[in-house]
């Protein structure tokens, strides 16, 4: 059994690397930040397109786009007891920034860089901060970007207690704790245990539980096992046959909640058979996309095949492929590959996409295609689809930031598709050369016009629906297993917004 | 006393009877006998046991000890200890007999003692085996037992294990170690074939002077005739599982069977030129 | 004439262990020379080290009065063979007879082994019978004769006898003692016999030389010792211990 | 699966082992012995380490993320001095390791050693009481089995023995937990022991059995036993499978000594012959069999720390090379290593210390 | 009559101990280890299981009644329970379970022959080059053994699978490079006692080349204790070859390898016990088929066991 104080979830959380909001950037880890830290704002989970101040109580945006005011919540404190200040905020943005680490790319595309983001975010007073882009940007696109945990504020003075040789607090910040959020971090053993604790120095409502605890577990069954126990609270990682089970048990709920992540596997246009556009429209109609949805996927995700995942500006729902082998053989033999070819795929050891893996090597060999299976560990398929080795990939991209911008910009642009390009979007990944789209997707970011922008998102989906070496097939359904007792624990849209300083237990 | 009580017990029964004693074992292709129909008494004596290599010597000792291996047959008419008939005991009671009342010496002191118990604990072990006796006592008799087969240092030895002395110096823990609990009879199984000329000597002195001096009955096994025949007071010459010819020791030179004769004409002896040594020349019908 | 073999001031070390220790005879062409001593003496390294298989760390050895060349030359092996102490362990356990004694012909590229194992069969007392046993089909006198046949395929001129017959029983031991006799007559072989036996090498051997903890003790002649014509004390002892058990 | 969590020990074969070849101790004198040691580590070292480098995983990418831009990507692997030569890289390694230092983990951010100090209490605290448990048990029944041998208890032990030899232990695992902590309730479920306890134990040796009982925290003691117990009786079957099957084979060969014969020809009682003589001497090279089986499950077994979510060594070795985290998999092998080469010493010692015949006179 | 006497006429030659030829003396060494072996019932179990294996995988496309790779339809065919049509029931990509388990034999089957014929005779060359050699070479191979032997087998065949890339040969490959250093042990351990036997001196003695002796003289007796070894390990290689596929790293889907259909069974083993247990126990049988094979071996060629 749990004690009645805290809230335990099962969940595989090796995949945390640090817990520094600067750095951290993956499943797990966003939702502890999430949790943790606070930021300037934060979207509406239950609508992501309405933004709410978090430590800002309120913001104008300039005439000409560029510059945006944020007005702080007074007497902030953090949860070490030292006010939040304006000081701060510059503080960790900039910060983020300097210290360049993978998810900075979220604040450098608003024009800022190591040397010249001590000009553009600055402090006014103890109350006020003012940041300044490089474009006029969308607003809605650089708010999102500021919900994101990159932007997450840090204790300043904490951090530079123990910064060493001017890190910034880089190398202490990996293994502690230093914000403001709901809940604050209490101990981490890697592969093992995250708990968090309630940070009594909170300005909004505090944490109903004084502690939430993630326990490392891996297994789907190992979970299920634990949930139908009692010994945990909340189970995250079931699949479909386990999430079946578990809501037949009286004692445990299931919710679910659509997540931003999409499903989809991809044509390496440097083999010359992949780029032909006819092999590529073929093989978006040699997956059973019916039969996936009710089998692999059931529960945990609904069938999509656009690039932006539902509940994104501008996200269209439409499906126009299905399994239809004939037009799939009717249209290789018109690029001259009647009887087929031989293809490999590179596959991730897990599930569920080595599962969809196996039924599309099934469906395509319906149309003579015959295609291998490379399983690997995910660094290793991932190595090797950055380095454009593969033929097929199939894999997941999930929204960095609630915003349309984040899923164009990898799967719409690729303003460089040499070698040793300096961004290496999915289109780059698959030698996908678009100038055309590219441009379209840099057009969308700065239309600062809601409609209309949600209009060019559209105009670009059913472009790459059409023309794109991605076939998408599934969008992600977050889905966990609930023990009755618990009350309010609600899955966000995005990994950082699952905030279960929310929960409750009776 | 021991003396004269000996006697007495000389004069009133045999000390083992064996009759018609049958040793088989199991194989594919059937019972394999290696011992077949022996029959002997034994009083208070030196009885020897010679015969080629698988004769069925040492399966005889065996047999009379009970330590057969379990998947061996056994049958005897009677075979039977200062009157008691072993073949009736349970196998708790042919213990009791063991070590006490009979006890065995083996070939090779190399194998036969436990390379990781001390000398002093293997001998105190079939003392305290068979009387109830402490530690300290133990341990005297041992050291006693010891000194009385020619150990010079016996305190020393007592620690030591097997693999730290020689082979005639395991040899003679050997016996002290079947002879601490006073048996009546002792079965000695090739004792000095794994000796030094020199040192088999010394090592049959120290058995002489305890059966004459304890009064007690020795099978002496070996395949070396000359030895039993000036060793013992009888020998019984075995061949493929019988008995072929039984002869006081000191007339082994008149044996009549051709076996008998042949193994004691085949040996080369010092200052006489036989060339060629005479070979034997088996016949079927001595294994009848 | 130079002699067949001679062995000058051998010396043998394992490690500290001195095994022989300053030893030297000498066994003239066609006669047969025997060690005596008792286990651990050296007989068994003196032996050894002659045909290479010990390492010696002082003296010399000499065939035909030339030294020898280490390691020891195919050409040496035929001229020199030996035969083992231990009639089981002498043999390979899984090769038959035949394979036995077809290897020294492989070996030496000798042609027409048909011929040549069944004449060495023949001659040892083996007849065509034992050909395809393994050694555990074969009683201990039948594999020293194995043993025998094997080193005489080669047709060496000196053999070297390791205990030939201590593992064997008294009548298998005259027979083999008897072969060993009737081969060195048609052969002209040179001997030298090793055996704690005194009896068995004063049979055998016109010479011996008795060893005690790797040092000779003496030379003497056969005849010398049946006449106990003795000069130590030890060979004295050895020869009261091989009468047989006397009661004091 | 047996092999996987119990190393067989090789060369072990019954029999009377006189000189015993392969012994890392034999080797005469500390100074060649620390120079066998010290070749083995840089040994395994090496190998780790190319091997580490060969596999086609972009180490910079375990802690970059897949998101990371080139320029990100290209200065981390600088900072990690990956884009030097291998040797160099190597030296570098290998001096580090001379000062003490195993560097840190990219991806638990933690130094090597201290997520080791962390994750092998868990292995060894497993690996301790399944070890105990395959001796405790495997021992009696090996000596019964050979006693009587080809009695129906011979075959019934043979058979248990067996069946630990051929069965999958992930299966096993599961299946055990789904009976006896799903459906029966008699045990704990995974993990090492109850959220409750959280912050009740405070680990100070890391084996939490004698934390607990050393603060007196009898509930949480009783916990932390129940969530022990199924997986060590799982390792425990197996290693009891193979200790049973080696004891048997040791035992049968002992009791075919003739000095057994003698024994019994004193006249001691038939318990006395075979567990004071027979199992004293099949005991020595029984404590080579146990301590290395012994060994075989504290490299951490894989398997069972996966199915139990066991936070151990097996689990971080493998995780961390999955991920080219090649600190930790180079620091788990160092710790792996000195556990073999030290385990191996331990039993060398045992060796010597129960047959005295290895003594000098 | 003649048919009943036919057999004890065969019987008598081939017991003959007066072998008249080189194959007559081989024969009957064979059948006398045959006769030895029959009386172990447990080990004809095994051998009756082994030969099971091999029957299976030869036969496997008479045996089965589906292919292995391509299933049913995923809607309606997806993990049905045993049943008449489906003995063992179907997996989760609607395959027939029982077909698949009867077409992975041939991979055990091909794991098993293969990791034999690549790791013992690596063993076997370097035990007893490293045992009759001595000295540097000696050290040098065994110092490689030990470094090999430190090694936590799973994780040195991970590494290996992992830098050579996944499939059912580089698992084989990674399989036989953690499997030789036992193997080289055991045969080093026995060179180190043959080497000092007489019968080798002998050979020496006939001038014989110590390439000849090793490979002639000295192989041919370790290779039964090897042989055993293997048999023996054959079931550890199998689980470890089911445990790289239970980690991913075996065989490529939709290859029916046992291990890897446990891995994606055990997903539904609390529901749908059957997509784990079939290749569970296919797994528990072939190898409990070896062990038994390896136990009957040992009593047959291990001369000492068969004196007892
Ligand atoms: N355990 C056994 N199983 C089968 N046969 C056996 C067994 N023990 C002994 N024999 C056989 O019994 C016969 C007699 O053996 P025994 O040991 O009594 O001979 P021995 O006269 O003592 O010979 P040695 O002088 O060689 O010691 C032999 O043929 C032997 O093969
Ligand atoms: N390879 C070796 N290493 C170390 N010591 C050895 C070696 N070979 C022989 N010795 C020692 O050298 C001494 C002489 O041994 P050798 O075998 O020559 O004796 P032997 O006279 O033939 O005895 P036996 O009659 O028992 O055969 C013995 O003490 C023996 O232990
Ligand atoms: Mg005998
Ligand atoms: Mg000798
Ligand atoms: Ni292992």
């Amino acid at each position: 059994a749990t004690p009645k104080d805290t809230l335990v979830l099962a969940w595989a959380i090796d995949d945390i690397i640090t817990l520094d909001p600067a750095e951290a950037f993956e499943i797990s880890a966003g939702e502890i930040m999430g949790n943790t830290y606070d930021r300037l704002v934060r979207f509406d989970i239950n609508d992501p397109s309405k933004l709410y101040g978090d430590i800002a109580s309120s913001w104008t945006v300039s005439d000409d786009g560029k510059l945006y005011t944020f007005k702080l919540k007074p007497n902030l404190k953090f949860a070490s007891g030292n006010p939040l200040t304006a000081d701060d905020v510059v503080y960790s943005l900039q910060r983020a920034v300097k210290l360049d680490k993978t998810p900075a790319f979220i604040l450098t595309q608003l024009g800022w860089s190591k040397d010249n983001v001590d000009g553009k975010v600055k402090k006014v007073d103890d109350l006020t901060v003012t940041l300044e882009t490089d474009k006029p940007y969308a607003p809605s696109f650089v708010l999102n970007c500021l919900t994101a945990n990159v932007s997450a504020i840090v204790d300043k003075k904490l951090v530079e207690a123990n910064a060493k040789d001017g890190d910034m607090g880089y190398g202490w910040l990996k293994t502690h704790y230093a914000g403001s959020g709901p809940l604050k971090i209490r101990d981490w053993r890697a592969n093992e245990i995250l708990a968090m604790e309630r940070n009594d120095n909170y300005y909004g409502e505090k944490s109903k539980l004084p502690r939430v605890i993630y326990r490392h577990v891996k297994e789907s069954a190992t979970q299920r096992l634990l949930l139908e126990k009692g010994d945990v609270d909340v189970a995250r990682n079931l699949e479909p046959g386990d999430i079946e089970a578990v809501s037949k048990n009286a004692d445990v709920a299931v919710t679910n909640t659509p997540k931003g992540t999409i499903y989809y596997f991809s044509l390496n246009q440097k083999n010359p058979t992949l780029a032909k556009p006819e092999v590529r429209e073929a093989m978006k109609y040699l997956v059973d996309y019916d039969a996936i949805g009710q089998t692999f996927i059931k529960g945990i995700g609904e069938i999509h095949q656009t690039f932006l995942p539902k509940g994104l500006l501008g996200a269209s729902d439409e499906k126009p492929y299905k399994l239809d082998v004939a037009k799939a053989k009717e249209l290789l033999a018109k690029a001259g590959l009647k009887d087929g070819f031989t293809i490999t795929m590179d596959v991730r050891n897990n599930q569920p996409v080595t599962g969809i893996a196996e039924a599309v090597q099934r469906s395509f060999a319906q149309a003579g295609i015959k295609m291998e299976i490379i399983p690997g560990d995910g660094k290793q398929t991932l190595t090797k689809y950055r380095a454009r080795n593969h033929d097929l990939y199939i894999g997941q991209w999930g929204a960095d930031y609630w915003d349309p911008h984040t899923n164009a910009d990898t799967f719409a642009r690729n303003p460089d598709n040499s070698d040793n390009a300096s961004s290496k979007t999915l289109a780059w990944r698959n030698d996908w050369n678009i100038p055309e789209l590219t441009k379209k997707a840099d057009a969308a970011v700065l239309e600062r016009d809601t409609e209309k922008r949600a209009q060019l998102y559209k105009d670009m989906q059913k472009d790459v629906l059409a023309t794109s070496p991605y076939v998408i097939i599934f969008q992600m359904i977050e889905t966990a297993g609930v023990r009755k007792d618990v009350k309010d624990f609600k899955l966000g849209p995005t990994s950082d917004t699952t905030y279960t300083f929310k929960a409750s237990k009776s | 006393m021991g003396e004269s009580h000996a006697t007495d017990a000389r004069l009133s029964k045999p000390l083992l009877e064996v009759e018609d004693l049958r040793v088989s074992f199991p194989s594919r292709n059937g019972p394999v006998e290696a011992v077949r129909g022996v029959s002997f008494t034994l009083g208070r004596e030196r009885l020897g046991i010679v015969g080629e290599s698988g004769s069925g010597k040492s399966q005889t000792g065996r047999a009379i000890m009970g330590l057969t291996p379990p998947h061996a047959r056994i049958t005897a008419r009677r075979l039977a200890f200062a009157g008691t008939d072993l073949m009736q005991l349970s196998a708790r009671e042919r213990r009791s007999f063991r070590g006490e009342r009979i006890a065995m010496i083996l070939q090779d002191p190399k194998y036969s003692l436990n390379p990781v118990m001390t000398i002093g604990q293997q001998i105190t072990e079939t003392l305290r085996a068979h009387s109830n006796v402490t530690r300290a006592v133990a341990r005297d008799r041992a050291l006693d037992m010891l000194e009385a087969v020619q150990i010079r240092d016996p305190a020393r030895i007592f620690g030591l294990y097997p693999h730290e002395v020689s082979g005639g110096m395991g040899q003679r823990a050997m016996i002290a170690m079947m002879l601490i609990a006073d048996p009546e009879l002792l079965i000695a199984d090739e004792p000095t074939s794994a000796l030094d000329v020199t040192v088999q000597l010394q090592v049959l002195a120290i058995l002489d002077r305890l059966v004459s001096e304890r009064g007690m009955g020795l099978i002496f096994i070996s395949h070396d005739l000359r030895l039993v025949s000036s060793f013992c007071d009888r020998v019984l010459v075995m061949y493929r599982g019988r008995i072929v010819e039984e002869v006081a020791a000191n007339r082994l030179n008149d044996a009549t069977h051709p076996y008998t004769r042949g193994l004691i004409n085949c040996l080369p002896k010092i200052g006489e030129d036989r060339h060629p040594l005479p070979v034997l020349d088996r016949r079927p019908e001595w294994a009848e | 004439m130079t002699d067949a073999l001679a062995v000058n001031n051998l010396t043998i070390y394992f490690e500290d262990f001195a095994a022989v220790d300053d030893v030297s005879f000498n066994v003239s062409a066609g006669s047969s020379f025997g060690l005596v001593g008792e286990s651990g003496s050296g007989k068994s390294t003196v032996l050894r080290a002659i045909v290479g298989l010990a390492p010696s760390s002082g003296g010399e050895i000499l065939l035909d009065g030339k030294p020898l060349a280490t390691p020891r030359s195919k050409a040496f092996y035929r001229h020199v063979q030996m035969v083992f102490q231990d009639p089981y362990g002498s043999l390979h356990p899984r090769q038959t007879v035949d394979r036995t004694l077809a290897e020294p012909l492989a070996i030496h590229g000798i042609g027409d082994g048909e011929r040549r194992i069944a004449r060495a069969l023949d001659e040892v007392g083996l007849g065509k019978g034992f050909r395809f046993r393994y050694p555990h089909q074969l009683s201990g006198g039948q594999r020293q004769r194995v043993a025998i046949a094997r080193a005489l395929l080669l047709e060496p001129k000196v053999l070297l006898l390791d205990e030939p017959t201590s593992a064997l029983d008294a009548s298998v031991q005259a027979e083999v003692l008897n072969l060993l006799e009737q081969l060195r007559r048609e052969r002209q072989l040179t001997y030298v016999l090793v055996s704690h036996d005194l009896a068995v090498v004063t049979h055998m051997c016109e010479r011996l030389l008795v060893m005690q903890k790797g040092q000779a003790v003496e030379e003497l002649s056969a005849q010398a010792l049946a006449a106990r014509q003795i000069g130590t004390a030890y060979t004295r002892d050895l020869m009261a211990a091989s009468t047989g058990f006397k009661r004091e | 699966m047996a092999v996987v969590e119990t190393h067989r020990p090789g060369d072990i074969k019954p029999g009377r082992p006189r000189a015993r070849s392969r012994s890392l101790a034999a080797a005469s004198g500390i100074g060649r012995f620390l120079v066998i040691v010290v070749l083995t580590y840089l040994g395994l070292l090496a190998v780790t380490f190319f091997i580490g480098r060969v596999i086609p995983v972009d180490p910079v990418l375990a802690i970059v993320g897949d998101r990371a831009p080139t320029h990100v990507v290209e200065r981390t692997r600088e900072e990690l001095g990956l884009n030097k030569p291998l040797i160099e890289q190597f030296a570098i390694y290998v001096r580090n390791v001379l000062t003490g230092d195993l560097g840190t983990s990219v991806l638990t951010s933690n130094r090597v050693i201290d997520d080791i100090r962390r994750v092998f209490p868990a292995t060894l605290e497993l690996a301790t009481l399944g070890t105990l448990i395959g001796a405790v048990f495997g021992i009696p029944l090996g000596v019964l089995a050979a006693v009587k041998r080809d009695s129906l208890v011979d075959q019934i032990v043979r058979v248990i023995g067996l069946v630990g030899y051929s069965v999958p232990i992930f299966w096993l695992g599961l299946m055990a937990l789904l009976v006896f902590y799903a459906r029966l309730g008699w045990t704990d479920g995974p993990g090492r022991f109850d959220i409750i306890y959280e912050y009740t134990i405070t680990p100070v040796t890391g084996i939490l059995l004698l934390d607990t009982a050393m603060a007196g925290e009898w509930d949480a003691f009783r916990n932390v036993a129940g969530h022990l117990i199924l997986p060590s009786a799982l390792l425990g079957y197996f290693s009891l499978a193979y200790i049973s099957r080696m004891t048997r084979s040791f035992m049968l060969n002992e009791l075919g000594q003739e000095y057994i014969v003698a024994a019994r020809a004193k006249g001691i009682s038939e318990s006395r012959v075979i567990w004071r003589h027979a199992l004293r001497n099949a005991a020595v090279p029984l404590v080579t069999v146990i301590v290395l089986s012994y060994a075989g499950l504290l490299e951490g077994s894989v398997l069972t720390e996966s199915v139990f979510a066991w936070p151990g060594l097996g689990l971080y070795i493998t995780n961390s090379l999955q991920n080219a985290d090649m600190n930790a998999v180079l620091g788990g092998t160092i710790v792996v290593g000195s556990v073999f080469i030290g385990l191996n010493l331990l039993s060398d010692l045992l060796y010597r210390f129960l047959d005295p015949r290895t003594k000098r006179r | 009559m003649t048919d009943m006497a036919q057999p004890q006429h065969w019987r008598a030659w081939l017991l003959s101990d007066r072998p008249a030829s080189r194959r007559q003396a081989r024969l009957g060494r064979a059948y006398a280890g045959w006769q030895r072996f029959t009386t172990n019932k447990l080990a004809m179990v095994g051998l009756a299981i082994v030969l099971g294996l091999v029957l299976v995988a030869a036969f496997a496309n008479v045996i089965a009644p589906y292919s292995p790779v391509e299933g049913g339809d995923l809607r309606t065919e997806r993990l049905l329970p045993p049943s008449a049509a489906h003995l063992f029931g179907t997996d989760d990509q609607a395959r027939d379970i029982f077909s698949r388990v009867v077409y992975g034999s041939r991979i055990t089957l091909f794991v098993v022959v293969l990791v034999a014929i690549i790791a013992a005779p690596i063993g076997l060359v370097v035990g007893t080059v490293a045992g009759y050699a001595g000295g540097y070479l000696d050290a040098i191979l065994m110092r490689i053994t030990d470094i090999f032997l430190a090694f936590p087998k799973l994780i040195l065949a991970l590494a290996f699978v992992a830098a050579l890339g996944p499939g059912i040969e580089n698992a084989v490959i990674a399989i036989a490079i953690t499997s030789w250093p036992p193997y080289a042990r055991i045969a080093r351990a026995e060179t180190l006692t043959i080497r000092s036997s007489e019968y080798i001196s002998a050979v020496k003695l006939m001038g014989a080349s110590p390439w000849r002796i090793v490979l002639r003289h000295i192989m041919p007796l370790c290779v039964s204790s090897l042989i055993i070894r293997v048999t023996l390990d054959m079931a550890g290689i199998i689980l470890t070859a089911a445990g790289l596929g239970f980690l991913g790293l075996g065989a490529q889907p939709p290859l029916p390898e046992w291990g890897a259909m446990i891995a994606s069974g055990r997903r539904f083993v609390l529901d749908q016990w059957w997509v784990a247990a079939a290749p569970g126990a296919a797994i528990f049988i072939v190898s409990l088929g070896f062990n038994l094979l390896g136990d009957g071996l040992r009593d047959t060629l291990d001369p000492k066991a068969s004196d007892q």
